[in-house]
């Protein structure tokens, strides 16, 4: 009887394997298009359909459970009443080659969407979902997961997590979905040895050793609990957003939202739930015109102080998960790499 | 399917006009698959298709039901569209929302209100609350007194209501910033009031109106000898889910729509909140 | 874009838009950058992050300037005192290039001469500028051999307009900064495909790719392939057709995708002129003001709904896709012009396809030669010049040599504006486009609940000395008069504009700020002067 | 759901901004990374560029002014009657008489195709649109 925690995969069994899951659920997994963009995207033929394991996806999991425009409810006005009725529900889903820092955002999601109420829709797509994640070997231009704590290889969370060891992959199983998933496909792997242990956790070891940026997070998460951030930095950071709101959109972890209706002729239309950024005005201002934020001062502050501080308090760990995808998009440069740089900085001169 | 965000449908009973911007549309909701109660201060998320949802204290008391009387003023376009509303129409609701004020521990206290304008809303579910409870039993509370300040005469809302407080022995103070030239009461902030209030310890303040109103009245009951345990405000913030997961309501760490909208002073001296600074 | 083709032979972005994060200096001229160019305002920050120095010529304080180096807050409408003064200071300080001047360059003596009549303290006077700021930025345009030059409406919307963009021209020339990589002179196109439009000729004088409408040869080429004797007479410009009020020339008009009954100088006018038209169609996506006075209006569809190529500020020609079936009923431009054309028996008006057209474009159009849809498709588009199927497309502009041969220097002189303020309108207005939230007429944009949510009403810029003095609040409603009209707007209390300055932008119908601005333009480039009229501020009176 | 790469309709940078299909329904716009000029980000305009699109006011048929007021019409009648207008005002007043307005929101292609009509078909170099406004 062989361990079903942790197996060997052989590189050729890969694509037979997906394609006994992809039978029984949608195959989501990074795929670079026509355009050289790599994305998740849902495999229909996977003979024809190169799955993209080399570049980063350009954006995480959030899309497919948070998504950049959801109806909620369809609603039909018919005199003085009207009747809300609601959408279609999820499929099952497994999601393959997701990169740890986005698994370790999902699970961050998961926690924001169940407490105190449980965000059905959000649920619904997460109870049907598996998540097949990719140990990083080697860290992307603008990652800093060391940091955050969440890669670059996973000790949870995930359905099953592959560490690529060159011909084969190391291949651990995770609690319920995953485990029963070793169990089914069981012919396709083989025993681990004591080798592929050697060989993956020197990987790991020179994995971690490869990081472009030394970004000092925890040092900003403990300084935050003890001060204030000197209002120069907020001003300084505010006076170079632009208000692309680009950098929530992006971060796999920023689950502020809007509610909106949307009329779609005179007795009718869809209330959406859509992707909100809290470095934007209108995000706090309220029907009077009362806005409790200055945001020629403090348009960053919320977001940086949420991620780094409060759900540091709360969750003893910051709400980065160092994707890096903030990073260099930024219209005016000022991402939280370099807050983390400007607050840390200042101490050693 | 996200039941979390289907309203539930209402019908407006009556509409009572209380000044030119504020009416009170009193509901009863059509769609009754659960029980409904609240508690006083909590708040409804209240849908008009077409405008979205708004965050929209409860003014009646629990007592009421099944009927539920929201005061609104027109503001932006949700609002606009419910004053254009007439007897019939419905409306969607959904909630209740947020931490009430602790009622319970009104029992045999004095009770001071202080509120501005539109801000009576909230306190008037609280006091309708307490004259409720007191009609039952005696040591319900002991004393219920009013200020109420409005920028003008005309402006003064609740006129109805108050005239009732009164005839039931509430002691009722109205200021306005502006007299006109039948106005024989107090003219001037709301602040002003307080100079001829005594307070004993054991005494409870509910604060409810504009910011710069909240802050100045919080001073001067701290000035007073008010301990900051036993004054208690409700704030007001943009809103879209109303249960915690929007992030619109975020304070300093904290969720109006769940630690809030009611908190008591010495909570808000740990935070960083509008209302207080400036 | 007249001045820049007089000067180089062409009006477009000398650059590309990447190569601006590699230039050591950046002078931003009447362009807000970061408002209305994002992308390329991220290029320039990125620059100045890099090390580079950036000058920004505007008399508002805008994000763009609050990043400068230098900003060289000039009085509105005295850009060619402020760069002849620059150009005085390189002159004086040694600092021309002389080698550039005279093997790529000619009238340059002409220029040189008058420069040195010109009095310096006199120059710097006229702008309000101090002269040692002056004497500063011209040293480090001038010392840098990666000088590049962006401008935009800031520039042109005067009734000097061409002159000003010749003054930056001879500038750029008088240091060799154009002719290569990471240095040049961009004007910034405002509008999607505004440089599209040009390079396809939807213009009163010249045929599709800038080519002359009096060339002979050019002439029988296009009457060959379109089968029909071409008109003789250069056409009207858009104000000349928009302008011309009762009893004009013009008796009938079709409008594809354009609104001047809002973003027109002259309001008033404008209304005046298509009201009397005999007949009016519009094609547009909304009931536009302007198609609130047509005869026939036609539902086009959306840019999501059909294909084609749109042309960007760096002159790349770029493929959209279509994502949906036109919604509704609606019905994609290229189907309408077609139906009409066959419906008027104008022969080759049957093209089964998008591709189909620029096949023909590229047969008729040495710049677009080389643009097939299958190249475009595989290389995120390309940048004219392309002129055939093997050339990779041009990075930048005016290599070897400038298009026109050599660069011509021209001489510019200061002139007022047309308008000045005076004792009954005390306040000189700017307009502009002026959000991150809005685009030009704000059609499309204002559809979008959180764009509205960001930006939901016109703002009157005024500085805060100026509130304090005429006692007005933030977000009060004030009366904006000049000898045109009156608006009322809310005011918005900042220090982005000078004492005497006010700032709007044209987003919103319901203020339509236009109305105020003077309709004197531009005699070349017929470009109005948005950017000064003079007004006054009037409070008003509540209840 | 699909995802379809085309360039964003708001200013003259030119962005790759894909367009997230769901049903004929676009509900959501996101920036290409490997696009030279989006580089994985849009503007706040370039990020809500899908919210215009299937907006309740939208035109959604040919009108024509009948009375006085626009009233719906068939294409064919649009169209029709645009065609007569036109060559009526070309005969009675001259091809100078009739003046063109293309736009910089349209492409190259209908652009072309506009100064075409313009000058093969109306006979006239009365076209212009709105680049310096």
């Amino acid at each position: 009887m062989i361990d079903l925690k942790e197996l060997i995969l052989p590189k050729d069994n890969l694509i037979p394997l997906l394609r006994k899951l992809s039978k029984d659920a949608r195959l989501v997994a990074p795929v670079k298009n026509d355009h050289g963009d790599t994305l998740f995207t849902a495999i229909s033929d996977l003979d024809t359909t190169e799955i993209d394991l080399a570049n980063q996806p350009q954006a995480s999991l959030k899309p497919f459970f948070l998504p950049q425009q959801e109806t909620l409810a369809h609603y039909q006005i018919s005199g003085d009443t009207y009747q809300f009725t609601a959408p279609k529900a999820a499929e099952d889903t497994i999601f393959f080659g997701v990169r740890s820092c986005d698994l370790t955002a999902l699970l961050y999601m998961d926690l924001i969407f169940s407490k105190p109420a449980k965000d059905t829709s959000y649920y619904d797509r997460r109870s049907h979902s598996l998540i097949i994640t990719l140990g990083c070997n080697q860290p992307f231009a603008n990652c800093f997961c060391e940091a955050t704590n969440s890669g670059p290889y996973l000790e949870y969370g995930y359905g099953l997590q592959f560490i690529d060891l060159g011909d084969r992959y190391y291949v651990s199983a995770g609690r319920g979905k995953g485990a029963d998933l070793l169990k089914k496909w069981g012919y396709f792997f083989c025993e681990v040895q004591e080798e592929d242990q050697r060989i993956r956790y020197q990987l790991f070891l020179e994995a971690r050793g490869q990081f472009n940026r030394n970004i000092q997070l925890a040092h900003a998460c403990h300084k935050l609990q003890k001060e204030e951030v000197p209002e120069e930095i907020w001003e300084q950071l505010a006076e170079r957003c632009y208000d692309c709101g680009g950098c929530a959109y992006v971060c796999p972890t920023c689950t502020c939202f809007s509610v909106d209706d949307k009329p779609q002729s005179r007795d009718s239309g869809i209330r959406v739930r859509s992707w909100d950024a809290c470095t934007s005005g209108g995000f706090t201002r309220m029907a009077g015109g009362h806005n409790p934020v200055d945001r020629s001062r403090h348009a960053l502050k919320r977001r940086f102080l949420h991620k780094l501080k409060y759900d540091f308090a709360s969750h003893g760990k910051a709400s980065c998960t160092g994707c890096g995808r903030c990073v260099d998009i930024c219209f005016g440069g000022v991402d939280i790499t370099r807050f983390i740089d400007l607050l840390t900085r200042q101490e050693n001169p | 399917m996200n039941k979390t965000f289907i309203p539930a449908r209402a019908i407006i009973r009556e509409i009572i006009r209380e000044n030119d911007q504020i009416s009170t549309f009193r509901l009863e909701l059509i769609d009754k698959t659960k029980p409904f109660s609240f508690l006083p201060g909590q708040f409804l998320m209240v849908s008009v298709p077409h405008c979205g949802e708004a965050a929209i204290s409860i003014s009646s008391s629990p007592d009421a039901l099944p009927l539920i009387d929201l005061s609104i003023r027109r503001a932006g376009e949700l609002t606009t569209a419910i004053h254009s509303m007439e007897k019939g129409a419905r409306l969607g609701l959904r909630g209740p929302f947020g931490k009430a004020f602790p009622v319970e521990k009104f029992s045999g206290r004095d009770l001071l209100f202080v509120a501005g304008g539109i801000g009576l809303a909230p306190l008037k579910s609280v006091i309708d609350h307490c004259l409720f409870q007191s009609g039952l039993d005696d040591d319900a509370v002991s004393g219920i007194r009013l200020l109420y300040g409005s920028r003008s005469p005309s402006d003064i809302a609740f006129t109805g209501t108050i005239g009732l407080w009164r005839e039931q022995g509430i002691d009722v103070r109205l200021t306005v910033d502006e007299k006109d030239e039948h106005w024989t009461d107090h003219v001037g902030l709301v602040t002003e009031l307080l100079e001829d209030i005594t307070l004993d310890s054991n005494s409870i303040s509910l604060i409810c109106g504009p910011p710069v109103m909240i802050r100045s009245v919080i001073a001067k009951l701290t000035e007073m000898g008010c301990d900051d345990t036993n004054i208690f405000t409700t704030l007001e913030r943009h809103m879209k889910c109303g249960m915690g997961l929007c992030g619109h309501c975020h304070l300093d760490g904290r969720l109006v729509c769940l630690d809030g909208p009611v908190f008591s002073v010495s909570e808000l001296n740990t935070m960083d909140v509008m209302e207080l600074s400036r | 874009m007249v001045g820049l083709a007089t000067s180089f032979g062409s009006g477009a972005m000398t650059n590309s838009i990447a190569e601006l994060e590699e230039a050591d200096v950046l002078l931003i001229t009447g362009s807000n950058t970061t408002e209305t160019h994002p992308q390329i305002g991220r290029n320039i920050l990125r620059a100045v992050d890099r090390g580079a120095k950036l000058l920004v010529i505007d008399p508002r304080r805008t994000d763009i300037a609050r990043q400068a180096h230098i900003h060289l807050a000039l009085r509105p409408g005295t850009d060619i005192a402020l760069i002849n003064a620059m150009m005085r200071v390189i002159l004086d300080e040694n600092l021309a290039d002389d080698l550039f001047i005279s093997m790529r360059t000619e009238n340059f003596i002409q220029l040189r001469d008058y420069l040195h009549r010109l009095d310096l303290a006199e120059l710097a006077a006229i702008t309000e500028i101090d002269i040692n700021t002056i004497r500063e930025a011209a040293c480090i345009y001038a010392r840098s051999s990666k000088s590049v030059i962006c401008y935009c409406l800031g520039v042109t919307q005067h009734t000097c307009g061409t002159d000003n963009v010749q003054a930056v021209a001879n500038l750029a020339m008088l240091t060799g900064n154009v002719e290569k990589k990471h240095s040049g002179v961009d004007p910034l196109r405002g509008q999607n495909n505004v440089q599209g439009a040009c390079d396809m000729a939807a213009l009163p004088a010249v045929l599709p790719g800038y080519q002359s409408l009096e060339d002979m040869s050019i002439r029988a080429r296009f009457e060959a392939v379109w089968q029909r004797p071409l008109p003789e007479n250069a056409g009207k410009s858009l104000t000349e057709m928009t302008h011309a009020g009762k009893d004009g020339p013009i008796r009938a008009m079709f409008i594809m995708g354009e609104n001047p009954a809002l973003s027109d100088p002259h309001l008033h006018r404008v209304e005046e002129t298509l009201e009397q038209l005999d007949f009016l169609a519009v094609s547009d996506i909304f009931l536009t003001a302007t198609a609130k006075l047509a005869h026939v209006v036609f539902p086009a569809a959306s840019f999501a709904e059909k294909g084609g190529t749109i042309t960007n500020s760096e002159r790349r020609v770029q493929l959209c896709r279509r994502a949906i079936p036109p919604i509704h009923d609606c019905r994609p431009d290229s189907e309408i012009i077609m139906e009409l054309g066959r419906r008027m028996g104008c022969p080759g008006m049957d093209f089964d396809s998008d591709a189909e057209i620029m096949e023909e474009i590229s047969l008729l159009t040495p710049i677009y030669g080389g643009m097939h849809y299958d190249r475009l498709a595989e290389n995120h588009g390309l940048q004219w010049p392309c002129p055939d199927r093997s050339h990779p497309g041009t990075e930048f502009l005016h290599k070897y040599y400038f298009a026109r041969g050599k660069g011509q220097f021209t001489i510019t002189r200061h002139q007022e504006p047309y308008e000045k303020a005076a004792e009954k309108y005390p306040f000189t207005l700017v307009t502009g486009r002026g959000s991150y939230h809005h685009y030009h007429t704000a059609t499309m944009t204002r559809n979008s609940r959180r764009l509205v949510r960001e930006y939901p009403q016109a703002k009157l810029e005024i500085h805060k000395d100026d509130c304090r003095r005429l006692n007005i609040a933030d977000g009060e409603m004030v009366e904006l008069h000049s000898k045109r009209g009156i608006v009322r707007i809310s005011a918005q209390i900042t220090d982005r504009v000078k004492p005497g300055t006010v700032f709007s932008s044209f987003h919103f119908f319901e203020v339509p700020i236009n109305q105020l601005t003077v309709s004197a333009m531009d005699p070349k480039s017929k470009c109005p002067e948005f950017k000064v009229c003079s007004a006054a501020i009037k409070k008003v009176n509540h209840d | 759901m699909q995802d379809i790469l085309t360039i964003c309709n708001y200013c003259g940078c030119g962005c790759g901004v894909y367009l997230s299909v769901d049903n004929d329904q676009v509900v959501g716009s996101y920036p290409s990374k490997n696009h030279p000029i989006s580089r994985g980000n849009l503007c706040s305009k370039g990020w809500q560029l899908h919210e215009f699109i299937h907006s309740d006011k939208r035109l959604s048929s040919p009108l024509l002014r009948k009375n006085g007021s626009l009233q719906e019409v068939s294409w064919d009648e649009a169209l029709d009657f645009t065609a007569a207008a036109l060559m009526t005002a070309k005969q009675q007043y001259g091809p100078d008489s009739i003046g063109v307005l293309s736009s910089a929101k349209c492409s190259n292609e209908e652009n072309y195709l506009l100064q075409k009509l313009t000058r093969a078909g109306l006979g006239t170099n009365n076209i212009d649109h709105c680049a310096r406004l």
